[in-house]
């Protein structure tokens, strides 16, 4: 019992340190605690939570994925090209996600048959997809598209952006999987002990590769909400967008030695960032500044944490 | 001991309490220590024994008590305060460095220097090399530790506690992975310490060594003192303290019978440690496994279990022969391997008690890729039950357990996935002397449901009260195989010398 | 072995090295650049750094171009200052340079006394200052505005932003409400423009360092239900900038024509090459983009 | 034996990429192997090499710190105002260094005394040192030198650029300290098990602070040598310098795991990111291509390790 509630215990730091930073804001500004305000961070949040869902898969088994953002500019303009070349919406989904879970299964295998550190293959794949993205389009951005199509990002249901639904839905599921099937399991095993799990029969090959091709779907589907939002696909969308998602995994409370966390942290992490950058504008901070408020709040978030951590022993 | 002149005992640790989440581990604990004298600290598994040493070593704060070194209090937080006070220690947990060489680690923290903080190579390779060698080991100091295996890895902790000035040494099962030659020359090392005067707490499951090496034993149980009898004492006594309860100390009559040949293994190599092993196992036989530390024993086992691939032989397994290139593999073909290093290769301890115990068999306990919780529950519910697992609840991390409950967890992985060939590698090491009867009459009635079973040791008591034949190895090679009648201690441990066969 | 500056097709060879190539402004550069290049009968090699802002890369790259004995260079460089150094380089290896886009810092360039052939471009303070004094006329003097800045202190955003207030200072109605960085990326400029307005509901006007941050904001603009209620002022000119103004999405841009700025380039690189004689000024049009101009001022077709 | 030969087996796998690089470089232009284009290429290399030999440290500490970047860009605005405030250049040199091992040292007590994830931590601090180095300068660039500071990087003796001598004494101290001083052994062992280490009285929170200071003192270094060579100080200076340098140390052979690795193989790795780029420009690869191509070469510059690691045993 207790070692779930300090699991949960965790998430109610980073939780308080989310309503923390809400009170602050509330106090400072009339404009935050809107109702419309708040819809406009969970819609910009949600991109960066929904890499960050794939992303907490890959840290949990004691990865990383640098290339998340790549893949999110490959995903997009691929989406974007099949449409423009006519093709029905479903289609282009269905192709969108495909090249973002083969790219992300090119990592799984560069890391589990050729044995390169999580680190090195997705820094490689950074790379290679952003060139990959570019030249697919000549460096151009791919815009334009049908209200049917952008209904993804503009759509609403009582008032609540589609893409909000979409975050949702992918954390449901994320979570049904991590929680409760095998390969989550697996996925949580293997970032604690590689080698106890591979004695144990599993095949830590085939899993590992998934996770990064989850991970891989994920920036996929995230490019789908980009490229809807946007009305364009870019071939540099998502530069640094890694960062962001690593960040609100950790500030979850994923941790980078693998084998404990979940996506409950990590979409608690997603917000806090989301009403940081938000709270930021509303107040007018400048330009320097808010990249050292940024960081600090980064660091108290992760700090808040472990401080509760060692006070309960 | 009633000389009123006598200074204060060396050490006295009062009335020390320590609490976990749900664990009193340490409840009012007192101990005492003389200059000079081996005391022994006796309990069943998850009894504080380790706990009640690494607040000694200053690795774990209490949360009361105190602690008196020639009868002044000590301020204690961390192990460089240990260290000063000349109080050096042998972890349970190895607590070696990997990367880095043997003399890297017998000395870290103290490596001897020329001029400022640059390290004396000479001078720390020529101390390790010299202090291994008095331990009667050929360990080269300057191979990195990773590649030691687990016995020679706890040679290197011992020598890294004796290599420290200590007046207290605690050894927190210093033999665990240890044979009777290594086991006798840290005997011999450990008479030369306290001949001046150095006092040593030693922990040990094993109880046949007590008497040898010790001069009083305290009992410890649930967290609480119990009694502290002087060496030697009857074993059926101390026993009695330990479990508050009657243990029959022998082994059980075997019921299993040996039936139809199950695994055949030919000419199985993975050099340089493992050449040209044949052997066939029964169905309903356990064979026990002997040999000298790196005769090759592990490598075997993993060999077979496809944890490495060997180079040449084959495995037949009722008939049909096996490809076995990964542990998956051998699983599905019904082989399941207790590996030797539990902390490497054991468990994941950041995962719960019954995700270990779920992990091997979650394809049967999984419908459609999701695991059934209720089932994953009542597996762990019973083999807790089963190996007598002290755990706050099948929920607690596994990193949290005392060391023979780790090895339990570890164990019962396997028992539960009901292989059809088991082979445990060392599956007692650290598990006391109730579990580990309780252990074997477990594996005897595995072996008689048809199981047939593999059984590595390093106590020669084990093989021979245990097995139904001994296959003893000498330099990756079988020396010999011996009935059980046949088997004596004198001719396994000439075998396992490689002098007869 | 080969006589310097000559490619392997043994044509003379010139370079073009670019702030990025990760930003349609310099693809069309590229283009006019290309063009140029095939008309002239000499090679042409383009080079880019990965980031706008990484002029030490960008030095890197010039550096090794040299060691190409390239005939002739034009640069665009990503620090007006920062690049001095490695123009003397070339000015040491007899490689004439031409800056393009943005100028060298006049007084750095007289320090370290290098020579550069030509500068072909106009500014990116000129450009803002247009854009300003476009919106002065048009908001009849009273607007509020939001500026979305490019990465905090990179230069060519910061020229912008000096240029546009300059030219608003003169009217006490045009004032600035919110400035904030969307680091010149799309998303950025929606959610950053998104946040501006729950802040400042009553925003009429918004410039963006860049028509990629403009277009963010446009789309900002219509989830907000404020379509056409709120000018929207970018710079570059992009193509999808231009279609938006033709949509009445945007109110205005200011074109720099890079790809006549690749033209001249090269063309002035390959004169200075031949020893031919080229201004030291070489003005290419820098103008705004309305309604009015935008489908028929092309510098495209 | 074998075992003390595999550290070195695996820099001569990296030496042996660098070597087929240069080859094939070599067959593709006759611009590279030219005395002037080498020193060129180790001119060049020298910024990075420098971040990178601090790298190392921390990452043979099981760590990681990605603000290397931006506290190349503090350091050098500091020195660049002190320069230009007319101190004299020792001052200066002494100021820029001590910010840089401060703002290293500041990473180092987050993560020992706030047991923050290094990641987070000197992820927290390349935003707010970066914010310093903005606000410090009003975003501005300080340029303009004199001649005797530049010298540090304009000065040749025997043909050989100053900043090529200056990394050569940087990785020879820096290997002297790694390899024959107690703290190197300490850095080692931090890595390998930290614990373990804590348990044999080493004062781990000292020395792993101390590991993030020479991280800071090794930017500060690079700082100045950019500073000298641009003749200016960039607040914007450095951006994403640490993936730079944390693939230089990875593909030398330091594991990102901690506890292995070495200078030896961090010079030769960035050298092989140094000779990339100058073969690409000089062979005029598009700069789309450019980009697959250093992904592919950093993914098979380690391969070609963990292949000849493999069939080794
Ligand atoms: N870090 C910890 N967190 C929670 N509980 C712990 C922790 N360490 C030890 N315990 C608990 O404290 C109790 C005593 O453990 P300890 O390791 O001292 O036993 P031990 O006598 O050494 O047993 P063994 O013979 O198996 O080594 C056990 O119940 C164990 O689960
Ligand atoms: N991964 C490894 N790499 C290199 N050498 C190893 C490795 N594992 C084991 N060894 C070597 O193998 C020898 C031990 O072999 P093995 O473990 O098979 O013998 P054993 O009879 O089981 O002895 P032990 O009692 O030590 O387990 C050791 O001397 C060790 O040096
Ligand atoms: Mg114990
Ligand atoms: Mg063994």
């Amino acid at each position: 019992m207790r070692h779930r509630l300090s699991a949960s215990g965790r998430r109610l730091g980073t939780l308080a340190g989310l309503f923390g930073l809400g009170v602050l804001l509330w106090a400072l500004t009339p404009h935050f605690l809107t109702v419309s305000n708040l819809l406009n961070v969970l819609e910009q949040t949600s991109i960066n939570a929904v890499i960050a869902a794939g992303m907490t898969f890959v840290i949990i088994s004691a990865g990383i994925d640098l290339s998340v953002g790549s893949l999110v500019a490959v995903a997009g303009v691929v989406l974007a090209s099949t449409l423009h070349a006519g093709m029905p919406i479903t289609i282009a989904l269905a192709a969108s996600l495909a090249v973002g879970f083969a790219f992300g299964l090119l990592n799984g295998l560069a890391i589990t048959w050729g044995r390169l550190p999580p680190f090195i293959a997705t820094l490689g794949m950074m790379s290679i997809a952003r060139g990959c993205a570019l030249l697919f389009t000549e460096g151009r951005p791919v815009s334009g598209f049908d209200p049917a199509f952008r209904s993804i990002a503009t759509a609403r249901l009582l008032g609540i952006p589609a893409p909000v639904f979409v975050t949702i839905a992918v954390y449901l599921m994320a979570h049904f999987v991590l929680a409760e099937t095998r390969f989550g399991r697996y996925v949580y095993s293997m970032g604690g002990n590689e080698e106890a799990t591979r004695l144990s029969g599993v095949n830590v090959r085939l899993h590992k590769t998934l996770v990064y091709g989850v991970s891989g779907l994920a920036s996929a589907v995230a490019a789908v909400l980009l490229t809807a939002r946007l009305n364009s696909a870019q071939p540099i969308a998502g530069i640094m967008y890694e960062l962001d998602a690593i960040a609100a995994t950790v500030i979850g409370g994923t941790s980078l030695m693998g084998g404990e966390g979940g996506l409950g942290g990590t979409i608690i992490g997603a917000l806090i960032m989301g009403v940081l950058r938000n709270g930021l504008n509303l107040l007018g901070v400048s330009s320097f500044v808010q990249q050292i408020v940024i960081g600090l709040v980064i660091v108290f978030a992760v700090l808040i944490d472990t401080v509760l951590k060692a006070r309960k022993g | 001991m009633t000389d009123m002149s006598q200074p204060a005992p060396l050490l006295q640790m009062r009335g020390i309490c320590k609490q976990f989440p749900g664990v009193r581990a340490l409840d009012e604990v007192a101990f005492e220590l003389q200059r000079g004298e081996v005391h022994v600290l006796l309990g069943e598994n998850g009894a504080g024994k380790s706990t009640l040493m690494r607040v000694l070593s200053g690795a774990c704060a209490r949360d009361a008590g105190e602690i008196l070194i020639d009868g002044r209090p000590v301020a204690l937080h961390s192990p460089r305060d240990a260290q000063a006070l000349g109080i050096s220690t042998i972890y349970q947990e190895f607590n070696l460095v990997p990367h880095l060489s043997a003399a890297a680690n017998i000395f870290l923290g103290r490596e001897p220097l020329v001029g400022a903080g640059i390290i004396n190579r000479g001078k720390l390779l020529a101390d390790a090399t010299s202090l291994l060698r008095g331990l009667g080991t050929t360990i080269d100091p300057g191979v990195r530790v990773k590649h030691l295996s687990v016995a020679e890895q706890q040679m290197v902790e011992v020598a890294k506690a004796l290599s420290l000035d200590a007046r207290i040494l605690i050894m927190d099962e210093p033999t665990s992975a240890l044979t009777e030659s290594e086991i006798d020359e840290l005997f011999s090392a450990i008479g030369r310490l306290t001949k001046r005067g150095v006092a040593v707490i030693y922990i040990s499951h094993r109880m046949e060594e007590l008497a040898r090496v010790g001069h009083r034993a305290t009992v410890m149980r649930d967290g609480r003192y119990i009694a502290t009898r002087p060496l030697p004492c009857p074993i059926p006594t101390l026993v009695r303290l330990m479990a508050n309860r009657d243990i029959t100390q022998h082994f059980p009559t075997p019921t299993r019978r040996r039936g139809a040949p199950l695994l055949h293994v030919e000419g199985i190599s993975h050099p340089p440690r493992l050449h040209d092993v044949s052997f066939t196992l029964h169905r309903g036989e356990i064979l026990g496994v002997a040999g000298l530390l790196g005769a090759g024993r592990t490598e075997l086992a993993r060999a077979i279990a496809g944890a490495d691939v060997p180079t040449a032989g084959r495995v037949v397994l009722e008939g049909r022969p096996l490809r076995v290139r990964a542990p998956s593999d051998a699983i599905r073909a019904g082989i399941g391997l207790v590996p030797e290093d539990r902390k490497r290769h054991g468990f994941v301890p950041g995962q719960s008690v019954a995700a270990n115990l779920a992990l091997p068999q979650l394809r049967r306990l999984a419908r459609a890729g999701v695991v059934d919780r209720r089932r994953e529950r009542a597996l762990a519910t019973r083999w807790i039950e089963e190996l007598r697992i002290k755990t706050p609840d099948a929920s607690a991390r596994v990193l949290t357990l005392s060391g023979g409950n780790q090895q339990k967890v570890v164990l019962g992985k396997w028992l539960a996935a009901g292989s059809d060939v088991l082979i445990v590698d060392e599956p007692t090491r650290g598990i006391d002397v109730a579990a580990k009867m309780e252990i074997y009459q477990l594996l005897d009635r595995l072996a008689a449901d048809g199981a047939g079973i593999l059984m590595i040791s390093s106590e020669l008591p084990e093989i021979l009260g245990m097995s139904d034949r001994v296959l003893v190895m000498h330099q990756g090679r079988v020396q010999a195989v011996l009935d059980a009648h046949e088997a004596t201690q004198e001719r396994v441990l000439q075998a396992a010398l490689g002098l007869a066969s | 072995n080969r006589a310097a500056g000559t490619g392997t097709t043994g044509r003379p060879r010139v370079a073009l090295v670019m702030k990025t190539l990760n930003n349609p402004f310099f693809i069309d550069m590229q283009r006019g650049a290309e063009k140029a290049a095939k008309d002239l009968d000499v090679d042409l090699v383009v080079q880019a750094a990965d980031r706008e802002t990484d002029v030490e890369r960008q030095m890197q790259i010039v550096e090794n171009l040299i060691q190409a004995h390239v005939g002739a260079l034009a640069l665009t460089p990503s620090g007006s200052r920062e690049v001095v150094p490695v123009v003397g380089k070339a000015n040491a290896a007899k490689i004439p340079v031409v800056i393009v886009d943005t100028r060298l810092d006049q007084k750095a360039a007289t320090d370290a006394g290098v020579k550069t052939a030509s500068f072909v471009g106009s500014d990116n303070y000129r450009g803002g200052q247009i854009i300003g004094e476009y919106l002065v006329k048009v908001a009849n003097g009273r607007a509020k505005v939001a500026i979305l800045e490019g990465i905090p202190g990179h230069e060519t955003g910061d020229s912008r932003v000096r240029g546009f207030k300059d030219a608003i200072k003169g009217s006490p109605g045009v004032t600035i409400v919110a400035s904030q960085p969307a680091n010149w990326e799309r998303d950025q400029g929606f959610n950053v423009f998104q946040n501006i307005l729950q802040a400042h509901a009553d925003i009429d006007t918004v410039f963006a360092c860049n028509d990629i941050m403009a277009l963010g904001a446009i789309e900002a603009i219509s989830a907000a239900g404020k379509a056409g209620q709120i000018r929207v002022l970018g710079f570059d000119a992009i193509d999808d900038a231009r279609r938006a103004i033709t949509d009445g999405k945007m109110t205005a841009t200011v074109a720099q024509y890079p790809d006549e700025m690749g033209r001249a380039a090269i063309e002035a690189a390959v004169k200075a090459m031949k020893g031919e004689a080229v201004p030291a000024d070489i003005g290419v049009r820098i103008g705004l983009i309305t309604k009015e101009n935008a489908a028929r001022d092309s510098d495209k077709k």
